[in-house]
């Protein structure tokens, strides 16, 4: 609401041939355009060639993972047999629970009418393999399966040690985290790690990801 | 005049045609019905059908006859129309028909019906009924009986099922929250409970209750005809298509003996 | 307002002409305010929706007062500022805009603070309303100074003559319209 | 621009290679997002894990690049800096290049809005089609995850909505012709308009980017409690409607103004095209409800970045869905309110006879208008008080008695005319066909009992795309067909405008209809899997509308095609009255030489025969 329009009465005593090039304004708006699509439909395989270039890089020590709604940060790891790990898994998303299943050899369905929803692994990564608990906060549960787990944090009802109720993994509630010290089994080859939960829609929804497990 | 012949006559035959057309196809509106609720906006629709047939063809064939009746031929040396720019009763007609339509409308199945449902919905008629309770979550239905104390109705497999004995007003009792986390509030979403061949559905808001009421008059299930299920009718995240639940409406003894096997399996 | 330049100086064209051409500029300026004025029902609207008619005992009343009586001393210069404007002086609408452009900024500033050191829950129901009305008054109170902050540029630069003169003034205005709305929601939020 | 003063020789002009508007603005936007983004992120607010992105961040990072956008494409030297009276030379563009530029002819303006809305209309028909391709099977097969089916549908929506239903018809035709057919040369606020029209292309390139931050599942409608769950995509619906409601806004407020008070003499109210009238209807619309949508956005960008509880599960939920469908149902108003218009303002010039009933067709327009205030839980019968339906039901059904006025109108014009059956004529005649059918199928909708069991699914679809497609885009054609020799001068090809005609009419009839039946049969709406009984049906309307997408394909081509090579017409080929056409065909940058000033109406074509005349006195531009 300001009023006067002053620009144009002063261009006449000074006047200026405009010249923007034809070329820049082309290319500029035509790499605009092809980097949105770019973006919206090749990220993920630019993600991929991106991390290609970076070569293998094996995980030890101390490995973050990260939980969002609905999708694993990395979604993608390498392990070596015998390496000592310290898995460190955080829920990032502020509203919604999260889990990590680790296994492979196909899925258990869910016989229902018209779906075809995976309900977890066959075949459990954790099964026999000692794991330490070290910190633990805001898990919903943790079910152990056929792991053999200390927790150095003092177990609450959260640890769910009976059997029958599915493999082995930890619920994070919104904000939560937990880590988890190993070594990695001898149980090389390609894993898949998911996130079965409410109602397996997760895992339907592309919260995957795969471990490759070299041979030490 | 000649204009005004030919259209009441095109009009005539058009909408005789039509009203034959809603008597064959009508009752078929809702394809498949299995709840008085159902028949009732079955009927509803039908009579609205009944009504709208003469305006829709009125309307279409206008659009249609007078384009052509009135088209310029290049032979012709006039250009200029000779209808007038106001024509007072053609205007009330119009007027007046279109406010008494929907009033009557308004009257008639609008507030009939829903009155009918405001009643099946009173505290007195539901004394008898069937109660389920209905919990949704993302993305899940649990039902449980509480007057025949099963806690989370299952079948074999483990999915969330829902059995209804026939001719039995039920009346479903909607919440929304998570049951395996009920501290985490900020799950909750709206959902809509929907069974697509009992002709109503009813939204199930976080920290609300709400009532739907229907007496199923059939005896069939999902399988028999897939519009007999429980659906999701509201947008809930991604897991929205997978939000449904099978659906079983069997006898009375056959209901009892489910009853009993539910029991048995400790649901 | 870019037509009128167009078509030439005040000079060449009579009284009248220019009158109605102000006559039709302020009612444009009135619309825009009824539309402006929207979010301010709603937000009373969701207040009353949301939590009633309940005020809370922490509430801050007496930042809440001397804010409010900050802003309509503002008021009362802006108006001045129209004034002088009115008479084509221009250094007197820069001396009253500085002045309202300090209360006025002293006074948003308060509300800035107590949108930060908030004593309410915002989980609250009142809290929420609470923080979301004083932010929109915060937001509208910004876009007022700048526009005012802008009108005085402009006059330190370019002074006042007929033709530029409702510019000056309805900038001014419009601050008047910021404060009546925060008086709206000072009484809405901390009295009633 | 190249200006030589009278009298003095011609001064030599300096010359200034200056980066392009649009590719500064993007520049600076980028730049105001990374620069505010990082602040916030890294600096004011740090969270766990140092995400580059956060929801605060993202949120002022928007906010600058917006700004930067609309400084850099040239409002920094136009708007900002002159408030402040500090004059800068930013020479104004000309030729092709100001449409990619700065520009207060409210004619270019025009055109930048009918190019974006363009540009949103066809990307959201593109995520149709991915729509439909998934649609053809009953499972999961072309979309990797159901969750990006869900969010391909919100954008369709969004982009659909808000920057094609709300901006072709206001924005885009509103700004070019309006000023034109009330006898002014410009608009009362260019330097708004010059600036809003480029906040649409900012809105539809946030919308289509959301995916980048995350699916959103919420549909069009943002829904409360729903978008505080989904992943943080939904953040850039919220704030990329703000942009383009935003621009509508600032429209309405403008063409408000122009229409109310830059009439040309002698306009009186009695006089005023019923375009004016329609575009001052929905105007009204905007003004009032815009502002309550916007805060109510805001108050869920809010609720994901503070957070407050407003719209959460532990807040109020309903309060969203009634705020947001009071203004949700005026929105289709403000849709199909100018469509009306349009019917009435070319139905008399091709039927050669006066405006039937022309009072009664503004009486619908703004009852219509006032109406749509009542209606809007209509949208809410699933979710609401048994007792609080009926008068939500009664004044959905009063509604359609005023929207049936436009109908009144136009069969009253066309009695006993001699009638052109052109390609514009068609378009509107198809309109008002497929329109008569959304309203028909709103009856149903309306009535409570029926609505229980139509709600969300197939059938609302349908419903609403009969409008919205029936009423607003057949509309959209059938002006773009008949103010296309005023735009360009040339005229289209007959023959191809027929085919585009019945080519659009067939595949959106067919797709649509079929929707109906499927909604029926229980078709439930966001859903990318479905029970197999239903795979039949949805195989036959995906085929309609890749029929229909490619209509809309080949009437663009065929549209930019005559703009730029049709064949030459005279000025005002199809002998129309209205002040538009009493202009040079394209007109010139200033439309009218002279002021004209309206000595009769514009709709009394009973009294001419073969020579027609021109009830203006239009000043020197015909002598």
């Amino acid at each position: 609401m300001d009023g006067e329009d002053r620009s144009k009465e002063t261009v006449g005593s000074d006047a200026v041939e405009v010249d923007w090039s034809r070329r820049s304004f082309l290319i500029g708006t035509s790499s605009v355009l092809a980097a949105s699509a770019i973006a919206l439909f090749e990220s993920s395989n630019i993600a991929k060639a991106f991390s290609a270039l970076n070569g293998l890089q094996v995980d030890s020590g101390l490995t973050k993972v990260y939980q969002q709604d609905y999708y694993y940060i990395p979604n993608q790891m390498t392990w070596r047999v015998g390496t000592p790990m310290t898995l460190h898994i955080h829920n990032l998303s502020p509203t919604h629970f999260h889990e990590m299943q680790i296994g492979r050899g196909g899925f258990q369905r869910d016989p229902n009418y018209y779906t075809d929803l995976r309900i977890q692994f066959n075949e459990d990564f954790w099964d026999g393999v000692p794991v330490t608990i070290k910190e633990e906060h805001a898990v919903d549960n943790l079910v152990t399966n056929k792991a053999i787990v200390t927790s150095i944090p003092k177990p609450g009802p959260w640890l769910i040690t009976a059997p029958g109720n599915g493999n082995f993994s930890p619920t994070l509630r919104p904000g939560g985290s937990i880590s988890l010290t190993f070594t990695v089994p001898n149980k090389p080859g390609i894993w898949e790690y998911g996130c079965f939960v409410q109602g397996f829609i997760h895992y339907a929804d592309g919260m995957k990801g795969t471990i490759n497990i070299l041979p030490a | 005049m000649a204009d005004l012949l030919i259209f009441g006559v095109l009009w005539v035959v058009f909408s005789v045609l039509g009203e034959l057309g809603v008597s064959a196809w009508g009752h078929n509106f809702y394809y498949y019905t299995a709840s008085t609720q159902a028949l009732d906006g079955l009927s509803a629709s039908v009579f609205l059908f009944r009504f709208l047939t003469p305006i829709f063809v009125f309307v279409v064939l206008m659009l249609i006859f007078i384009p052509l009746r009135a088209r310029r031929r290049s032979r012709d040396s006039v250009v200029r129309g000779k209808g007038a720019r106001f024509n007072a009763t053609y205007v009330t007609i119009w007027v007046t028909l279109s406010l008494a339509v929907n009033l009557l409308f308004f009257v008639h199945p609008t507030t009939s019906a829903a009155e009918q449902m405001f009643k099946e919905m009173s505290p007195q008629a539901e004394q008898h009924d069937l109660v389920v309770d209905v919990v949704a979550r993302q993305w899940q239905w649990f039902f449980s009986y509480p007057q025949y104390g099963i806690q989370n109705a299952l079948n074999a497999n483990g999915n969330n099922v829902l059995y209804l004995p026939v001719n039995r007003p039920v009346e479903f009792v909607l919440r929304s929250y998570d049951p395996n986390h009920p501290y985490a509030v900020g799950l909750d979403v709206i959902h809509s409970f929907w069974i697509p061949a009992f002709g109503e559905k009813m939204d199930v808001i976080p920290g609300e209750t709400r009532y739907m009421v229907a007496t199923p008059t059939k005896i069939a299930s999902t399988e028999t005809n897939p519009e007999v299920r429980v659906q999701c009718a509201e947008v809930c995240g991604p897991g929205h298509p997978y939000m449904y639940a099978t659906v079983h409406i069997v006898s009375d003894a056959a209901f009892k003996q489910w009853v009993k096997q539910q029991l048995k399996a400790g649901n | 307002m870019a037509a009128r330049t167009a078509m030439g100086s005040a000079q060449t064209r009579s009284d009248v002409e220019s009158r109605i051409e102000q006559r039709k500029m302020r009612s444009a300026f009135a619309i825009f305010l009824f539309s402006m004025s929207v979010p301010y029902f709603m937000m009373i609207n969701v207040r009353y929706i949301m939590s009633g008619g309940f005020i809370p005992p922490a509430l801050d009343q007496t930042t809440g007062a001397i804010q409010t009586v900050l802003l309509v001393i503002s008021l009362l210069t802006a108006v001045a500022a129209v004034r002088r404007v009115q008479q084509g002086d221009g250094r007197g609408y820069k001396r009253m805009t500085d002045v309202t452009l300090f209360l006025g900024g002293v006074g948003t500033l308060m509300q800035g603070y107590e949108l930060w050191y908030h004593p309410l829950n915002p989980m609250s129901h009142y809290g929420e309303t609470f923080l979301a009305t004083v932010g929109l008054s915060v937001v509208m109170g910004l876009v007022g100074l700048l526009v005012l902050a802008a009108g005085r540029e402009r006059v330190k630069r370019i002074g006042v003559t007929p033709e530029r003169q409702l510019g000056y003034e309805l900038s001014s205005w419009y601050w008047v319209f910021t404060v009546i709305t925060w008086v709206a929601l000072y009484v809405e939020l901390y009295l009633l | 621009m190249s200006v030589a003063r009278i009298g003095d020789a011609p001064l030599p002009l300096r010359k200034k290679q200056i980066m392009p508007p649009v590719i500064r603005g993007l520049l600076w936007a980028g730049i105001g997002f990374l620069v505010v983004n990082c602040l916030v992120a890294y600096l004011l607010d740090p969270q766990y894990g140092d995400p580059f992105i956060t929801q605060p961040s993202v949120v002022f990072g928007w906010i600058a690049a917006t700004a930067g956008w609309l400084l850099g494409i040239g409002g920094l030297e136009n708007v900002l800096l002159p408030s402040f009276g500090i004059t800068v030379t930013y020479p104004e563009a000309t030729g092709w290049r100001r449409y990619f530029a700065y520009s207060t002819n409210h004619k270019v303006i025009g055109i930048q809005y009918l190019v974006s809305s363009t540009g949103g209309f066809f990307i959201a028909g593109l995520a149709a089609m991915l729509m439909r391709i998934q649609l053809m099977g009953d499972h999961m097969w072309f979309f990797p995850y159901a969750g990006q089916y869900i969010e391909t549908v919100g954008i369709h929506g969004t982009i659909m909505m808000f920057s094609v239903g709300t901006v072709a018809l206001v924005g885009g035709l509103g700004n070019y012709l309006i000023p034109m057919m009330i006898g002014s040369n410009s608009s009362a606020f260019p330097r708004m308009s010059a600036l809003s029209v480029w906040l649409v292309p900012a809105g539809i390139m946030t919308v289509i980017l959301s995916p980048l931050l995350g699916e959103w599942t919420t549909g069009w409608r943002g829904y409360e409690p729903l978008a505080q769950n989904d992943p943080n995509g939904i953040l850039f619906y919220y704030l990329g409607v703000l942009a383009l409601t935003l621009s509508s806004l600032m429209v309405s407020l403008n063409l408000t103004t122009t229409i109310l008070f830059k009439r040309a003499k002698g306009l009186t109210w009695n006089r005023l095209p019923m375009y004016a009238w329609g575009i001052l209807a929905v105007s009204l619309l905007n003004i009032i409800w815009l502002p309550e949508i916007e805060i109510t956005f805001i108050l869920a960008v809010l609720d994901r970045v503070v957070p407050l509880p407003f719209f959460t599960a532990v807040g109020s939920p309903i309060t969203y869905l009634e705020l947001f469908w009071l203004f949700g149902h005026p929105e289709v108003y403000i849709i199909v309110v100018p469509a009306f218009a349009i019917w009435m303002e070319i139905m008399p010039v091709m039927a050669r006879k006066p405006l039937f009933a022309r009072e009664w067709g503004i009486i619908g327009l703004i009852f219509v208008m006032m109406l749509s205030g009542f209606v809007w839980a209509h949208h809410m019968f699933t979710n609401m008080r048994l007792t609080e339906m009926l008068p939500f039901s009664f004044f959905t059904e009063m509604i359609s008695i005023p929207t049936g006025f436009a109908y009144m109108v136009v069969i009253g014009t066309l009695w006993r005319s001699r009638f052109r059956m052109t390609v514009p004529s068609l378009f509107v005649l198809m309109s008002m066909f497929n329109f008569l059918i959304g309203g028909m199928t709103g009856v149903f909708l309306a009535d409570p009992v029926i609505n229980l069991q139509l709600h969300d699914t197939f059938f609302v679809v349908a419903h609403f795309h009969f409008t919205i497609i029936g009423g607003m885009v057949f509309t959209w054609l059938a002006a773009m067909y008949y103010w296309l020799p005023k735009f360009s001068g040339r005229m289209y090809n007959s023959k191809m405008g027929v085919l585009g005609a019945i080519w659009v009419f067939i595949g959106f009839d067919g797709a649509f209809s079929l929707m109906f039946i499927q909604g029926l049969r229980g078709m439930n709406r966001w859903v990318p899997v479905y029970p197999p009984y239903l795979q039949g049906i949805n195989i036959v309307i995906s085929i309609f509308a890749f029929i229909l997408g490619l209509g809309f394909l080949f009437n663009l081509i065929h549209i930019a095609w005559a703009m730029k090579s049709g064949k030459k017409v005279q000025e005002n080929p199809w002998q129309s009255k209205t002040l538009e056409w009493q202009t040079t065909s394209p007109p010139a940058e200033e439309s009218f030489a002279a002021a004209p000033v309206v000595t009769g109406s514009f709709y009394d074509y009973e009294d001419d025969d073969e020579s027609f005349s021109i009830p203006t006195t239009p000043g020197p531009v015909s002598m």
